[in-house]
């Protein structure tokens, strides 16, 4: 059914959908679909769909359109994993899992130094300039202050938008914030560990939306390997060629596999490193293959190559995620020097 | 105690010099972002480069130099402006004194512009493969055909064009029957459109050009009749030394922003072994890929090309243009939106498709290498 | 049971059995615990051991011995996959699956040129330079014939051993026939497409022997991390070694995953490649942390080096393997030129 | 046009020539599978190199293209003969005249051989933490300690011996306090044990070696006392470029041989784009590691070492002798078995490890790099 979905509504708007955003059209019919509160069970307006389940959704929907994914896995982080767990704002995770609202999470957990958004007493201050969605409705941010870290609802005095690397159906940009806030929209306290926690765990999600984007840039680049012709013969027929791609869909193939029995989270988060790098590298070849065709947007190739990084950047911290891993799996003085 | 250097004559460390200073100071952050957003010819940026004497084909290792400094700030203008010349070398080597005059030497003084017309819809690195073609008639010649992705392609007053002229004589001998010809862009039935929405490299001009029944001089063919492909592989084994420098300008510009991204943060970062080891790895590649680029040029240059080297120059820097910004990404994350880093990453990929794609490098080593086989047996 | 088996009876002697050979006790162990006709229904004097089952078995072997888990793997090829599907020889069946005696199987599958052993009428003949277990007392030989080619119970009129690169613990070298054959000694006809698709087939078992041998590499190298100091730090400390090791870990983590799914056999041959491409990588890594001391036998580090390029020579061709899974993924012209 | 030049002088490529005919014809595969399989010290071949008059630090660029070549033909035997003077650029630079005329001059003679002692069984890329103690006494020195890895250890006749002779002021000058002297191998008190069991480059000589009380006569001490640290590093600096050498040489024996395969197979075999893609890389990237490693050789045979790129060249090419190593055994498979690739495989690895590590060098070249970062600040 999500395949049917994607295939029927995103694939052909897919680039349209990267011109013009994701339309309230969208994402009612992603609501619809129970999309945007997947996992949460139903007697909490949620779809009930397991994890596993959600994992496939996201990848068939990346696999048509990247955008689009990551739209729906960060309504649902914030719907699923973080207001319904802080037993909070029921009427906003209404409003998110109707596709009437959007939401958003202001947090600096991938960066390598930290954003300045603070709150002394119940003022909230300061700015963060890798905001992913700044223009949604329903801002969630990790503000810090001297003792523990606070999620907080809050409205931004101002945003500016950046035109993303990738995904450029969601906005991005800078979002700044100075408001006296009240009591019952602070979310979550000591929200750093939590959110940190959260985005390990979800580490599968975005392992998935990466793997779907690895699946449909091979298959593209497959596809016009049979259109097109160099030297008299296909571009499939040269073995260098057809082995870069069979090679490729084979890691896919293992990746999926690896997708499906991951369940501790030190798996999981290398996995999500192995995945984006794989679409990484499935986008170059993709693009290559592609010729000087592949450099032009019209393809539609010359996005994955940006979305596979753009993700990257998005949802991981290379050195952040190893280290994390290694201190869990090594030693807790492990990654030190 | 040994011939071997690694230095270059002082005069092209001076342009080297002059060249990133002028870059540093020309190429601002604003103009920057403007070419890449419009994805407009930075023609203004262009003349300076001529009036500060950039352009010259009298000693190529000041353009080469100039090449790898420019693109080190930023590739699509350095590129563009310096490639407004593109071409040159063609009538350099094989033109008349005629066509020199028409079309070379105003282009060297900047008044024109040319550009090299030879990839098509249907055929981008299989050069034998074109299919536009030059027919003779009662009083010149006379073109049709469609040719694709053309930098300069709006913007040139002339093209050197290659198209073919007469039925390959058999399967083997496809590259043969390909003329070049000069084709000014005014003429009728030129039709240049401007191809939008590059990944990168979008302060270049790229076009999509027709031509329909476009009638060409005789004085304008350029070398003899049927011998195109081989004037065009001469010029490609030029022209690749200078994608390979615009690859390690490339690849020094993602260093030299990772090394500012660095340097601004506290000491405590950049000291994290993982850091130092990055830094080690990406300034070795670089410091390979701009060794192989300039002894290929020490070859061309001095008129004694080594088709395998120039392309391995051109392979090889290509890549490790694209690897540099995926390790510099690696590092800095998402700290990087927004800032040339990630207009770098973009801009980088171009190198390894075009002036012929990794691939077709990877078949010109490999031939050379499996040609000494084949004589030794 | 297997675990504590090679736990006990393999770790502590894997460096003798590499010097002296798998004695005809470890053959008695291995067939005491039904691992030499593992697969081999009960009803046909094997253990009725499930696949998936045998190749974590191979698995485990290979984290203490290689050389062992190659040599369960060539018995039980012959056992279970070619003398009982040939429905023949079941005296050859028993003596193998006992221990009592060794079979090899000569064919030149992953060579680029074809051997020279050739069947005409009933005269064999020829010799094939690259014989895993030449001493074997059961010679199953890959002979060509005009049309079909043969699989044929012979015994070598000579045989000249080499030292292999790797598993040291098993004979390797030239073996030549020359005799006069009787019917019943031709075990299969049209044998080459069938030992082709035995090959393919059980190229997971290949990759689990590749996985194992990773992950006792990396697990040896952890180790060593945290014994060994460097500028008074320990090894384990310093972010790019274990950053290393933690992402070896989490790519075997992954390729195990994937190998307890993989039923078609392209993803089988994928995997394979993988795989042994990965051991390759994690014993040059574990070798490269032991430094100088990875470099001498005594700690038994460099023959994970050694093993690991052997193991691949052995049992894989990467152009015929990626070629044969591009014919089949991509188009049957593919990997044409 | 250039000063540029990647020629090597006529007298450098005449010795590179009788070096590749020297050792094409004296490493029999014979006597390469004799050392390999024995794990003996070949002291017959390292007579006639030296009769050959290859063994000489005259012009170094001689000794440098020899191991290249000796290498490409055999690591072991190749490797083992030229290093029987290892060492001998301590002495020429920090030596008195009455220890060059004792010790050097013989080595360079052929009459003895030298070693270099420093790694130790704790220490092994970590210099600055060997723990052997040299220490005054009344009539001179008293040397215990105990040294791991040391190539020559049996055969040698003198050794340069680097132990601790003060401790360390503080835990940031580790390196200070180490003295550098001459000890001979058959005094009283060392005893040298022959590792054997190598993966590779088995027909060099490695020793563990125990110092007990040995008496080390005053004239013996090399440079000033305390100093030793910068001595080996500047010797490391040196010894280092011929690592990289025996890098490239061995990259280009694995080459050669895949070729040699290849020149038997038929030539469809060899033309299959699969083939041709591997050749290509194998020979770019040896390209690479060749040029990186004269550049640094140009620096440090001209007085002007440039340790970041020594560094490279050392890190580079030991990364690309076990890269193409790699590539070359997916082509040729099993059929590489009992042949000289698979020996090539395992005489490569030792060069990600011996005279600095892959990973010691690349944060040499890192400092060198945040230094800059530093001084901008």
């Amino acid at each position: 059914m999500i395949e049917q979905f994607a295939k029927e509504e995103l694939e052909n708007v897919a680039q349209k959908i990267e011109k013009e955003g994701i339309s309230k059209d969208i994402r009612k019919r992603l609501a619809e679909l129970g999309l945007l509160a997947a996992t949460l069970p139903q007697s909490e307006n949620g779809s009930g769909i397991d994890r596993r389940s959600f994992s496939l959704v996201l990848m068939t929907i990346a696999k048509y359109s990247a955008s689009v994914a990551y739209f729906t896995y960060l309504q649902n982080t914030l719907v699923n994993e973080i207001l319904s767990k802080a037993q909070k704002r029921k009427e906003e995770i209404i409003k998110i899992a109707s596709g009437e609202s959007t939401g958003t999470l202001v947090h600096d957990l991938n960066l390598n130094f930290p954003q300045e958004v603070y709150i002394k007493g119940y003022e909230l201050y300061g700015s963060n300039s890798f905001v992913i969605l700044p223009d949604a409705d329903l801002h969630l941010v990790l503000a810090r202050s001297e003792s523990p870290s606070y999620l907080i609802m809050a409205n931004p005095v101002k945003i500016e938008k950046k035109k993303p690397l990738g995904f450029r159906a969601i906005s991005f940009g800078v979002a700044s914030y100075k408001q006296t806030i009240e009591e019952d929209r602070i979310i979550l306290k000591d929200a750093d560990s939590l959110l940190k926690s959260h985005f390990f765990d979800t580490s599968d999600q975005i392992a998935a939306i990466a793997l779907g984007m690895s699946e449909s840039a091979v298959e593209k680049a497959i596809e016009y390997s049979k259109e097109r012709k160099a030297f008299e013969s296909y571009l499939y027929e040269f073995q260098p060629i057809s082995a870069v791609l069979t090679d490729m869909k084979g890691r896919i193939e293992e990746m999926k596999k690896a997708l499906m029995l991951s369940e501790v989270v030190q798996d999981r988060i290398l996995l999500k490193l192995n995945a984006l790098e794989l679409s990484r590298l499935a986008s170059r070849v993709a693009l290559q293959i592609h010729g000087g065709y592949g450099y032009l947007e019209d393809l539609g190739v010359e996005r994955y190559y940006r979305d596979s990084m753009f993700l990257t950047m998005l949802s991981s911290n290379y050195i952040k995620d190893i280290k994390t891993v290694s201190k869990e799996i090594i030693s807790p003085d492990a990654f030190k020097i | 105690m040994s011939d071997l250097s690694f230095e270059l004559p002082q005069e092209v460390e001076e342009t080297r010099k002059r060249a990133r200073d002028f870059a540093l100071r020309e190429f601002t952050n604003e103009l920057i972002e403007h070419f890449d957003e419009t994805e407009e010819y930075p023609n203004e940026i262009r003349k300076k480069v001529f009036d500060a004497g950039f352009i010259t084909i009298e000693n190529p290792w000041n353009m080469l130099v100039t090449m790898e400094e420019f693109c080190r700030v930023d590739p699509g203008i350095g590129l563009s402006t310096l490639a407004s010349v593109f071409g040159s070398e063609i009538l350099l080597l094989y033109g008349t004194d005629e066509q020199k005059e028409k079309y070379l030497y105003p282009t060297l003084k900047g008044e024109k512009i040319s550009a090299v017309a030879v990839t098509e819809p249907g055929a981008g690195s299989d050069v034998a493969g074109i299919s536009s073609r030059i027919e003779k008639t009662e009083k010149g010649w006379m073109l049709n055909g469609h040719k694709m992705f053309i930098t300069n392609g709006t913007v040139a007053d002339h093209y050197y064009l290659l198209a073919r002229s007469a039925p390959p004589p058999s399967k083997e001998k496809r590259h043969h029957g390909l003329t070049l010809a000069i084709v000014e862009r005014r003429w009728n039935g030129v039709n240049p459109v401007k191809l939008k929405g590059k990944l990168g490299m979008r302060a270049t001009d790229t076009a999509e050009i027709t031509f329909e029944n476009v009638a060409v001089p005789n004085e304008n063919i350029v070398g003899e009749e049927g011998k195109g492909f081989y004037i065009i592989m001469t010029f490609f084994n030029i022209s690749r030394v200078y994608v390979a420098a615009q690859s390690v300008g490339t690849a020094q510009g993602i260093l030299d922003l990772l090394l500012e991204y660095l340097a601004e943060k506290p000491a405590s970062f950049r000291e994290m072994e993982y850091v130092q080891f990055a830094l080690a790895e990406i300034s070795a590649l670089i410091e390979a890929a701009r060794n192989i680029t300039y002894k290929a040029a020490t070859k061309v240059f001095s008129f004694n090309p080594d088709p395998a080297l120039t392309s391995m120059a051109k392979y090889y820097a290509a890549e490790i243009a694209n690897q540099v910004a995926n390790t510099a990404f690696k590092i800095v994350g998402i700290e990087a939106s927004g800032s040339k880093l990630e207009k770098l990453y973009r801009d980088a990929k171009i190198t390894e498709i075009w002036e012929g794609t990794s691939e077709i490098e990877k078949l010109v080593i490999s031939r050379m290498i499996l040609k000494k086989i084949q004589e030794v047996k």
